[in-house]
């Protein structure tokens, strides 16, 4: 199982501040394919993975179950 | 000592810039970020803040490594709030100690818009007439104007 | 509201980050001359700075001046402390609120250097060998070296 | 009578905060020289002349009896 975390908007939008993907291990594309065909509808465009509180710009890096996943739209802070 | 911190509390200005003072700082640089109440005549009523806490820390604490190993004798804390806030209340600090006057002013000024590029919070606007979360390319809410307009930079 | 202050008493930061406080500022940035201990390699024990206290305060207030005419909606406050500081003790603050960041540090700047040329403000350093009012010509002390180095640079 | 406010380190070399020259009315650079040749002893090379909390730049100016007059060594504040 790998839970990823939604902030801002998306959380807002998905009605959860969690996604659940009932997988052991995929790509960080996979994941983002997975989120984009499930019904939650999030619109991921300009949307960054951060797995284990980095940003990842690869997608063929591979997440495991364990790991922690976090979708971040564009930043505001300051 | 420096600190990295997000927080639900109000920040004490005083209290960051003590975390910077040293007997070899001569300039102690400091960015107060407060919510302004109008941004093109646009009438804001308060604030919310979101962050990825664990990793806003993380990235507050990169940016002052990056900080010190451009500016070596630079001392950097920045603490950044969330939750609602109120017009003029005080939404980040950063304190920047340096010898010279010069290195504070590009180090605080370094801080501000590595902030505003890599750290995962997020400021929801809230105006008379509907919200939207900045940055935000998602139109989760309507804007009055039917998209995103001039508002949404970050400045 | 602005103020333009010289005092004998330790100047509080949060007091004077207050008078710029605006709905309209986003950003409040605010330098603080501290007193630093080493100046290339030589020990300061302690300063003492002198002023002309009536002409002092008009420059600064000349100088929020100059600021508010090239900067429309900056505001701006400096207080600056006279009589004996020791080290880390706080000589100056300027605190320079503005609508958008990147104005609040530019005027910030442009305070601090106007105050190093205009304001008769004077500083005495005391060293363990010696003492000396920098920026002083007169040689009225003996300096280590025979003659004003390097350290008597303001910066 | 025209008193000239001394400070920082002209004070100290001259020993006290206030000169005084007894004449109604003089120009900026009469003053300077007048204080030059007493025995004060004073190098006044870089130091500026203010009247009434301004500085001066024209050397021909006139002091009067009631003026506000001082001495002022380079700067250094901040």
């Amino acid at each position: 199982m790998i839970s990823i975390m939604l902030f801002a908007g998306l959380q807002e939008k998905a009605g959860t501040e969690e996604l659940k993907i009932d997988k052991d291990e995929m790509t960080v594309n996979e994941l983002v394919e997975s989120i984009r065909e499930s019904d939650v509808n999030l619109d991921l465009t300009n949307v960054m993975v951060a797995v284990n509180e980095e940003f990842v710009s690869n997608p063929d890096q591979v997440i495991k179950s364990g790991d922690t996943v976090a979708l971040l739209p564009p930043v505001s802070g300051g | 000592m420096s600190e990295f911190n997000i927080t639900k509390d109000e920040i004490e200005v005083n209290e960051v810039v003590k975390t910077v003072v040293h007997p070899n700082a001569g300039a102690i640089n400091t960015f107060i970020g407060t919510v302004r109440e109008l941004t093109n005549k646009k009438r804001t009523l308060y604030l919310e803040y979101d962050a990825y806490i664990p990793m806003a820390e993380k990235k507050l604490k990169q940016i002052g490594e990056e900080i010190t190993s451009k500016w070596k004798e630079a001392r950097v804390s920045i603490v950044h709030r969330i939750g609602r806030l109120d017009i003029s209340d005080i939404a980040v600090v950063i304190a920047v100690s340096t010898p010279h006057r010069a290195d504070s002013y590009e180090a605080s000024r370094y801080a501000i818009e590595r902030i505003k590029e890599i750290v995962p919070i997020w400021k929801k606007e809230h105006w008379e007439d509907g919200e939207a979360w900045i940055g935000d390319q998602l139109e989760t809410t309507q804007y009055p104007s039917g998209k995103p307009g001039k508002e949404h930079l970050n400045d």
